[in-house]
């Protein structure tokens, strides 16, 4: 733990002074704390965190990279995509299929081979798509291919025909509520309405283990600080300039001399592989992966996690994330009617008076202490990419 | 052909296959002509924003185009750097390169750069990465992803700051630039491909008369070793420029001629100057 | 049975009037009729059989009552009554006498039950009872209804009609009972033959599976081609108006998606405004439909044409409001409308749920809407899809008319094509704004009465609808009516020919991956607006 | 910094929202209550939730249980089924409840049932399901589909001679199980396979035309057809008023369906369904006095005249019942001792007679099928003689038919193989 820290502070040093290093410190140092009150502290003591919020916190890990992966893609490149929660659930169902897999036969049907819904829907052998996915390598692989090959193929198709805009958000959603209709197909072959879930354990360990928990929690943290950070690195490329350049001028772009659609279609991918990650720490997590996933509300929601917490900067996108599922939990525990009003007075609420979102405001009042001290060397590029 | 005979012509040393040619073909002006435009016809639902034009840009000259509004010359640039497809007609770069089947990109690439009638830099972007980004270098992705500024680079981009005069503002977002720097910087990210045809809509729109001027200088300097097109409405700038006009009307050329020729001639006098002395 | 269903509900008003003309109680009825209030629901069918042989046509008022669930009688004097319901109230009165018991209260009576069994019973009873009705379309009913069950008795009775019967189409009818008689009982091939001979050309569903039932086992060869060659017949027609019944399935489903799209054609397509709240807009027409239901319970036979007008106004200033607080602030910021207005929809969703409760509310479908009209026995259409048909393109006309022949149309294309230019003709953009949102949103507020007599009205009825929508208008190309049309009906009818052979599932999914593609070919949809406009 | 501020803001505050709840003391027998409020679910659900606080508020004024107090713990899993997960695993750590009672669809049991393997929880579904499933730590307490389906289908057989059959449902796995079952069990019938017609239908499905006049034709081939529907909630709407425009009534092809009750009709225009049937073990209209009580004292609970009572709610009932007599059998709240007294447990149903906790932990229930009247209740037109034992594992599937569950010594397993006399699969 105490190298890795360390590394991140000499990572930090590289970085300048961009928000990410402290942001990722704070992360790993909670993440560190609170695994560690899990399993040291006994249940009794004041320390003591239950397993409940371990869980409770992967969520809103996965659910932050996530808005991580949507914030690359919106907040620099200005493609709002309201089909993320596809490809989330799409990693997630690779992921589910591997773990249906290692039930084996401890299905309660007994059936070494076939996962049980087939079984009562007498399926007599396994269907092509799943073969292999009971190696766990070949399963991370499809939460990386699937997931990004449809958003190549998306990509490809899209940005090459030039549909922009909200027509793209539209085709976005639009693809995401065919993958929902799809997937709540029995003959499918993924378990229809019901998904994917009882899963015993994952490469041999036990699921329903603290330790198994709290080790998918810091892999959690650790993947999202990784990626927050590589993000950071790739926007800061010349790559990341062209994205943030095709955002505010394409067809400038172009006339420069690039191929923006190339461009578009790779940070499309790369995006989508970050969301199929975060489906698959999510699913063993939460312990089920189902069609509901797909369902647009739930990318449009991805969306106001970004623009809560400020977009076209990652942290941000990340802390909106944690935030306002933190609400959500707090929010349906008091008044589970007054959540809608909620979730919806902040859509509008933000859109209206927080376009840049809580790191805009951060942001504005870091602007007014530094205007009194007047010097301020790096500040503006730093709002470059803001 | 026997078979040895064949693969003796395939293996001839002293040739290349065709699939290991590199195919950036350079420009050929044997004819001392750059662009070739010729029976070029574009409507949009029954408007005619181009009717059968035909143009003949030479190397190295400065010309200008003038005409009323939707006399086509925005269009016309459209058409030539790939942003509008035409209906019918040729675009030529040199004797060989045939515009109409390539994208912005490639055009880009093949050294026609395009300015903007209202200046687009990138907002975001300090004048330095603008500059950066429109450096003349491989632009596919990942060498884009991979690459770093080479000191050679660096001096080029420190020599074009030189010559838009915005050395203090390097560092300075694009988008906090008053409007004059913003068409100075778009101009410099011209020059920073360093193209072969510049295509430059409107470059003093909203200068003040000293950045006028400069600009008109900067413009003669550049034509010679680059072939400049300029479309402008302001006709003493016009006046200060070029060699030879070109006149736009409804779509096609009018007249072509030396500023004087222009203004004696009667048809151009009762549609534009006419109209607009 | 069908059609006795129709019968009873023409025949309500009358029920009444000819229970007063029925014939008091007879003494040999007495004891019945006494039997049939205590006797139990599976035992009281010989009962009612008793009472036809003995009492036949009189027990007519008493059967129709029977039927339509009104007999009652009173607990003491046990005497039979009939219950006419209006709305609300429920007035009691004397089968037979007919006299009007104001004092009784539902304390004082029970209801005589039906079930399936008994109501299929009553309804052959009255049919035969109505052989003879003095209407020919009653008596044509009448006939076709017992084609399922003649039994000897039956024939008999439409034997001895056939002779008196004036009206050509009834003698058809009768004919066709007749001969599927004979087809079935008669011993001699040639009786057989006769009878197939004269069956040709009906197309009613008994006689296609008489004649099955003939081609597959009748003895004699003859007999079993005749029936196949008949049969051949019917089938070819079968598929026929097969594919027009689908293609009118088709063009009922566009309209309904032409309803829930038009208004976006006019906030997307025209202002460029994504609104994701039209969906919303759409229910709170439903809901206004409910209220005046509610309100007015005893004109549910107009309450529509109250309803339209007022979800119009409902969903109308709904728009305005929304485009005065919000959208307007967010001007050439699409993609942002879209998450605000998301916003919005789901705290109208929310608010919904909290006034009107989370459970479907009901709204009735009046008698002109309910029931569908047939061709013949093949075809028939049924009215509330055709009423929309018309509805969904009357709506468009209007708008059409609106948007090219009003000042307001006027403004609007203006403002449309370019904002600025239009600013300073002297137009007040931001008022021509608001306009245009409340004109689209109350166009989508009258879909919504449209869709209440389709789905359930409920919370999500929305939700249900704005994706489609969505497709519908990017498909037919923004900012242009007609293409929305053309789409909306394209997908209809291709959606409704794929169902068939996919299934209702994988049809939606297909037509939704035709568009995503298709958007990748024509990013402009079907009919893309060109030139610098477009730009 | 600020973010620095915030994060350890949220560390804080979720820290001190743990401490608060482990710091509660158990003098009070908590009961969980885990039904969707809000979302799509919430129509269905909320009514149960009620029920439960319901009867919760009753047992108190009875004494309470153990001489303590019952205190329901609502949460709301908002018709999200990862969170029954989350929300199931906050009731159990967080609050310590010792009972739940919840879930409405399969996948949300489904969600919740690892959890309360995992942590030794209780839970009472009161919702008819599709079977195939039986947890130690769940009481079915709604219908299993030989409670409900197969009884049906007998009475249209027997009672309407039936001949030809469209098995209509909603394409998720209740529908699915249910017509396999009915289709295995026609065919062991003699039903030739032309004689029946299955067909699946997207949630929410509202365009029913073409589906419609497909049955229509499929029944005018002269035999008496009727249609088995397992279409689920907000689709039955658009379907019935179909059928009623495309003229056909319940005398021509009766439907019966297995998840329309009277809060579901309550919803809509009962006109075109007069003479439909469903089939349920609890009708509103039956007259007995422990029903007459029931439903007055549910109207006054919700201050509602007009409120309905259905299945699911007389499902909860009989559970909590059971429950209560089962904690004052055990002496205790503990799981595993509940569990145990469970087994054996009578309670009266509400529409008379007794309802019976077998081995399997499924509840033995009459059968009755129900018409449906213009008022939107039910007229019971044909009922189980004496009750029917709910059937974990359908003898209809070739997956199943040899699996029994029993959770009483030697054997204790929810699926145990009798031929091969093996229990696959326990997560405890």
């Amino acid at each position: 733990m105490s190298s890795l820290l360390s590394n991140f502070m000499s990572f930090s040093r590289i970085n300048g002074d961009s928000k990410v290093a402290p942001f990722v410190v704070v992360l790993l140092v909670v993440t560190a704390l609170a695994s560690s009150c899990n399993l040291l502290m006994p249940e009794d003591s004041v320390f003591y965190v239950s397993t409940y919020t371990i869980t409770l916190l992967g969520k809103y890990l996965c659910y932050a990279m996530l808005a991580l992966a949507v914030d690359v893609i919106w907040g620099y490149c200005g493609i709002l995509s309201l089909g993320h929660g596809a490809f989330f659930a799409l990693g997630g169902y690779a992921m589910g299929m591997y773990l249906m897999r290692q039930i084996g036969d401890r299905g309660v049907y007994g059936n070494p081979e076939l996962p049980d819904f087939m079984v009562f829907l007498n399926w007599s052998e396994l269907p092509w798509f799943w073969q292999g996915m009971d190696q766990f390598w070949v399963a991370m692989l499809m939460v990386l291919l699937v997931p990004g090959l449809l958003a190549y193929l998306f990509g490809w198709l899209a940005f090459r025909s030039r549909v922009t805009g909200v027509y793209l958000s539209i085709m976005t959603q639009a693809l995401t509520y065919a993958l929902l209709l799809s997937f709540f197909r029995n003959e499918m072959g993924f378990g229809g309405n019901n998904g994917l879930t009882d899963f015993k354990d994952i490469l041999g360990f036990d699921l329903q283990s603290d330790n198994t928990r709290v080790t998918l929690f810091i892999i959690t943290a650790l993947m999202l600080s990784g990626l927050l950070v590589l993000s950071k690195k790739i926007m800061q490329t010349r790559f990341g300039k062209v994205i943030v350049a095709i955002r505010d001028g394409e067809s400038r772009a172009r006339f420069i001399g690039y191929r923006t659609e190339n461009y578009k279609v790779w940070l499309f991918v790369y995006s989508a592989m970050i969301a199929g990650i975060a489906g698959a720490l999510y699913v063993p997590q939460v312990g089920i992966i189902n069609p509901g996933e797909f369902s647009p509300i739930n990318s449009i929601e991805i969306v106001i996690w970004v623009a809560v917490g400020g977009r076209g900067t990652l942290v941000g996108a990340i802390i909106g994330a944690i935030l306002v599922n933190y609400a959500k939990t707090k929010f349906t525990a008091i008044m589970p009617d007054g959540w809608l009003f909620a979730l919806g007075a902040m859509f509008v609420l933000v859109t209206l008076y927080l376009p840049k979102g809580l790191m805009g405001l951060v942001a504005q009042l870091k602007d007014r202490q530094l205007q009194n001290v007047n010097n301020r060397p790096n500040d503006k590029a730093e709002e470059g990419h803001a | 052909m026997s078979i040895l005979d064949t693969t003796r012509e395939v293996m001839r040393r002293d040739q290349v296959w065709p699939f290991l040619q590199d195919h950036s073909q350079d420009v050929d002006i044997s004819h001392q002509v750059l662009l070739y435009v010729e029976g070029l016809n574009l409507s949009f639902d029954g408007f005619k924003a181009l009717n059968d034009l035909n143009l003949y840009i030479n190397d190295g000259e400065l010309r200008c185009l003038i005409g009323a509004n939707g006399a086509g010359k925005t269009t016309l640039m459209d058409v030539i750097t790939g942003k509008t497809r035409c209906d019918s007609g040729t675009v030529y770069f040199g004797q060989s390169l045939n515009l109409l089947e390539k994208d912005e990109a490639e055009i880009a690439q093949l050294g026609i750069g395009r300015k903007f009638q209202k200046p687009t830099v990138f907002e975001a972007h300090t004048v330095m990465d603008n500059l950066e980004l429109s450096l003349k270098s491989n632009k596919s992705v990942i060498p884009t992803l991979l690459a770093t500024l080479n000191s050679e680079e660096y001096d080029r981009i420190d020599h074009v700051l030189e010559t838009i005069g915005l050395k203090a503002e390097r560092m300075m977002l694009a988008g906090s630039l008053s409007h004059g720097q913003k068409q100075w910087l778009e101009i410099g990210m011209l020059l920073m491909a360093n193209p072969r045809l510049l295509l430059v809509d409107e470059p003093v729109a909203g200068m003040t008369v000293q950045e006028g001027e400069r600009t008109a200088e900067l413009l003669t300097s550049l034509a010679g070793e680059r072939t400049v097109v300029v479309v402008e409405h302001d006709m003493e700038f016009v006046r200060s420029i070029a060699r030879t006009v070109t006149v736009l009307h409804q779509g096609s050329v009018l007249a072509e001629g030396t500023m004087d020729e222009i203004q004696n001639n009667q048809d151009v006098i009762e549609v534009y100057l006419g109209e607009a002395p | 049975m069908r059609y006795i269903n129709a019968i009873c509900a023409c025949l309500l008003g009358l029920l009444i009037s000819t229970s007063v003309l029925a014939a008091s109680p007879s003494e040999a009825q007495q004891p019945l009729l006494l039997e049939l209030t205590e006797v139990k629901l599976n035992k009281a069918l010989p009962v009612l059989q008793q009472l036809e042989t003995t009492e036949g046509a009189d027990m007519l008022a008493l059967f129709k009552t029977m039927l339509n669930g009104d007999l009652y009688y009173e607990k003491e004097t046990r005497r039979l009554i009939a219950a006419l319901k209006e709305q609300s109230v429920t007035r009691y009165s004397d089968l037979f006498s007919g006299e009007v018991l104001s004092d009784l209260s539902k304390k004082q009576v029970r209801k005589i039950k039906v079930n399936n069994k008994l109501r299929g019973y009553l309804g052959e009873a009255i049919a035969r009872m109505q052989l003879n009705h003095p209407d020919s379309a009653v008596r044509k009913d009448a006939v076709r209804s017992l084609f399922s069950d003649l039994g000897s008795n039956t024939i008999t009775l439409i034997r001895d009609a056939r002779l008196k019967e004036q009206s050509r189409s009834v003698q058809e009818a009768m004919d066709v009972a007749l001969a599927l008689y004979r087809a079935r009982h008669a011993e001699e091939a040639t009786d057989r033959l006769q009878a197939i001979k004269d069956l040709e050309g009906s197309l009613e569903p008994e006689v296609r599976n008489q004649l099955t039932q003939l081609a597959e086992n009748d003895p004699s060869r003859s007999v079993r081609k005749a029936a196949q060659t008949g049969l051949d017949k019917i089938d070819q027609q079968a598929e026929m108006y097969g594919f027009i019944n689908q293609l009118f399935f088709g063009l009922s489903l566009g309209s309904v998606l032409l309803l829930a799209a038009i208004g976006l054609a006019i906030t997307f397509g025209v202002m460029g405004v994504i609104n994701m709240a039209h969906g919303e807009m759409i229910m709170l027409g439903a809901y206004t439909t409910y209220v005046v239901q509610l309100m007015l319970p005893n004109m549910i036979e107009y309450s529509l044409w109250i309803a339209v007008p007022l979800a119009f106004m409902v969903s109308g200033l709904a728009g305005i409001l929304i485009e005065r607080l919000v959208i307007r602030h967010l001007h050439g910021r699409p993609l942002e409308t879209l998450l605000a207005t998301f916003g919005i929809s789901l705290i109208l969703q929310q608010m919904v749920r909290t006034v009107f409760s989370p459970l479907n509310r009901q709204v009735a479908t009046p008698d002109w809407m309910s029931g569908s009209i047939e061709i013949n026995p093949l075809l028939s259409l049924t009215l509330n899809r055709l009423y929309i048909v018309a509805f969904a393109l009357l709506v468009f006309m209007i708008l059409l008319i609106v948007l090219k022949k009003t000042s307001l149309g006027l403004n609007v294309r203006a403002v449309s094509q370019n904002r600025d230019m239009a600013k300073a003709m002297g137009i007040r953009t931001d008022r021509v704004d608001a306009m245009t949102f409340g004109l689209g949103s109350g166009i989508a507020g009258i879909a919504g009465v449209a869709l209440s007599q389709l789905t359930n009205v409920g919370p999500n009825l929305g939700q249900a609808y704005i994706i489609d929508s969505f497709m519908v208008v990017v498909f037919g190309g923004v900012g242009n009516l007609w293409g929305t049309l053309v789409a909306a009906f394209t997908l209809g009818v291709a959606n409704k020919f794929i169902e068939p052979v996919t299934g209702a599932v994988l049809a939606s999914i297909l037509v939704l991956v035709f568009i995503i593609l298709f958007i990748q070919k024509r990013p402009k949809g079907l009919f893309p607006q060109k030139g610098r406009a477009a730009e | 910094m600020k973010i620095k501020h915030l994060v350890s803001g949220i560390a804080l505050s979720m820290g001190a929202s743990v401490l608060s709840i482990s710091a509660m003391a158990a003098d009070t027998i908590k009961v969980g209550v885990l039904h969707s409020l809000s979302g799509t679910m919430a129509i269905s659900e909320t009514t149960l939730k009620d029920t439960v606080l319901m009867m919760v508020e009753e047992q108190n004024k009875k004494g309470g249980l153990l001489g303590k107090q019952l205190e329901a713990v609502v949460v709301d899993p908002a018709s999200n089924w990862p969170l029954f997960a989350e929300k199931t695993r906050e009731l159990m750590t967080k609050d310590q409840v010792d009972v739940i009672f919840g879930c409405w669809t399969s996948v949300s049991r489904k969600s919740a049932l690892p959890v309360l393997e995992e942590l030794n929880g209780l839970m009472f579904y009161p919702v008819q399901y599709e079977g195939e499933e039986s947890s130690k730590n769940v009481f079915y307490t709604g219908a299993a589909p030989n409670q409900q389906a197969i009884p049906a289908v007998d009475y249209l057989m027997n009672d309407l001679g039936v001949k030809r059959w469209v098995l209509a449902g909603t394409d998720y796995v209740y529908p699915r199980t249910t017509n396999k079952i009915l289709e295995a069990y026609l065919k062991a019938k003699g039903v030739a396979a032309e004689d029946i017609m299955i067909n699946y239908t997207p949630f929410g499905h509202s365009d029913w035309q073409s589906i419609v006049s497909d049955i229509k034709s499929f029944g005018s081939a002269g035999k008496k057809t009727a249609v088995v529907s397992t279409i689920n909630g907000d689709a039955n709407v658009p379907f019935y008023k179909e059928l009623g425009n495309q003229g056909i009534s319940s005398e021509d092809i009766p439907v019966v369906a297995f998840s329309v009750g009277e809060e579901e009709l309550s919803g809509l225009d009962t006109k075109p369904l007069v003479g439909h049937l469903a089939a349920w073990n609890y009708f509103q209209s039956v007259e007995s006095d422990a029903n007459d009580a029931f439903i007055s004292q549910w109207k006054a609970f919700t201050g509602n005249p007009d409120r309905v009572t259905n299945d699911p709610m007389e499902a909860t009932y009989i559970g909590f019942k059971m429950w209560t007599q089962a904690v004052e059998k055990a002496g205790t709240t503990d799981v595993d001792a509940v569990e145990q007294a469970m087994i054996g447990q009578e309670t009266e149903n509400l529409t008379g007679g007794m309802a019976y906790m077998n081995k399997n932990h499924h509840l033995s229930k009459p059968v009755l099928i129900g018409e449906i009247q213009d008022d939107g209740q039910f007229e019971v037109v044909w009922e189980t003689e004496g009750v029917v034992p709910g059937d974990a594992w359908s003898d209809f599937l070739p997956g199943s038919k040899d699996l029994i569950a029993d959770w009483t010594a030697p054997i204790s397993c929810g699926n145990y193989n009798t031929v091969t006399k093996t229990c696959s699969g326990q997560n405890y």
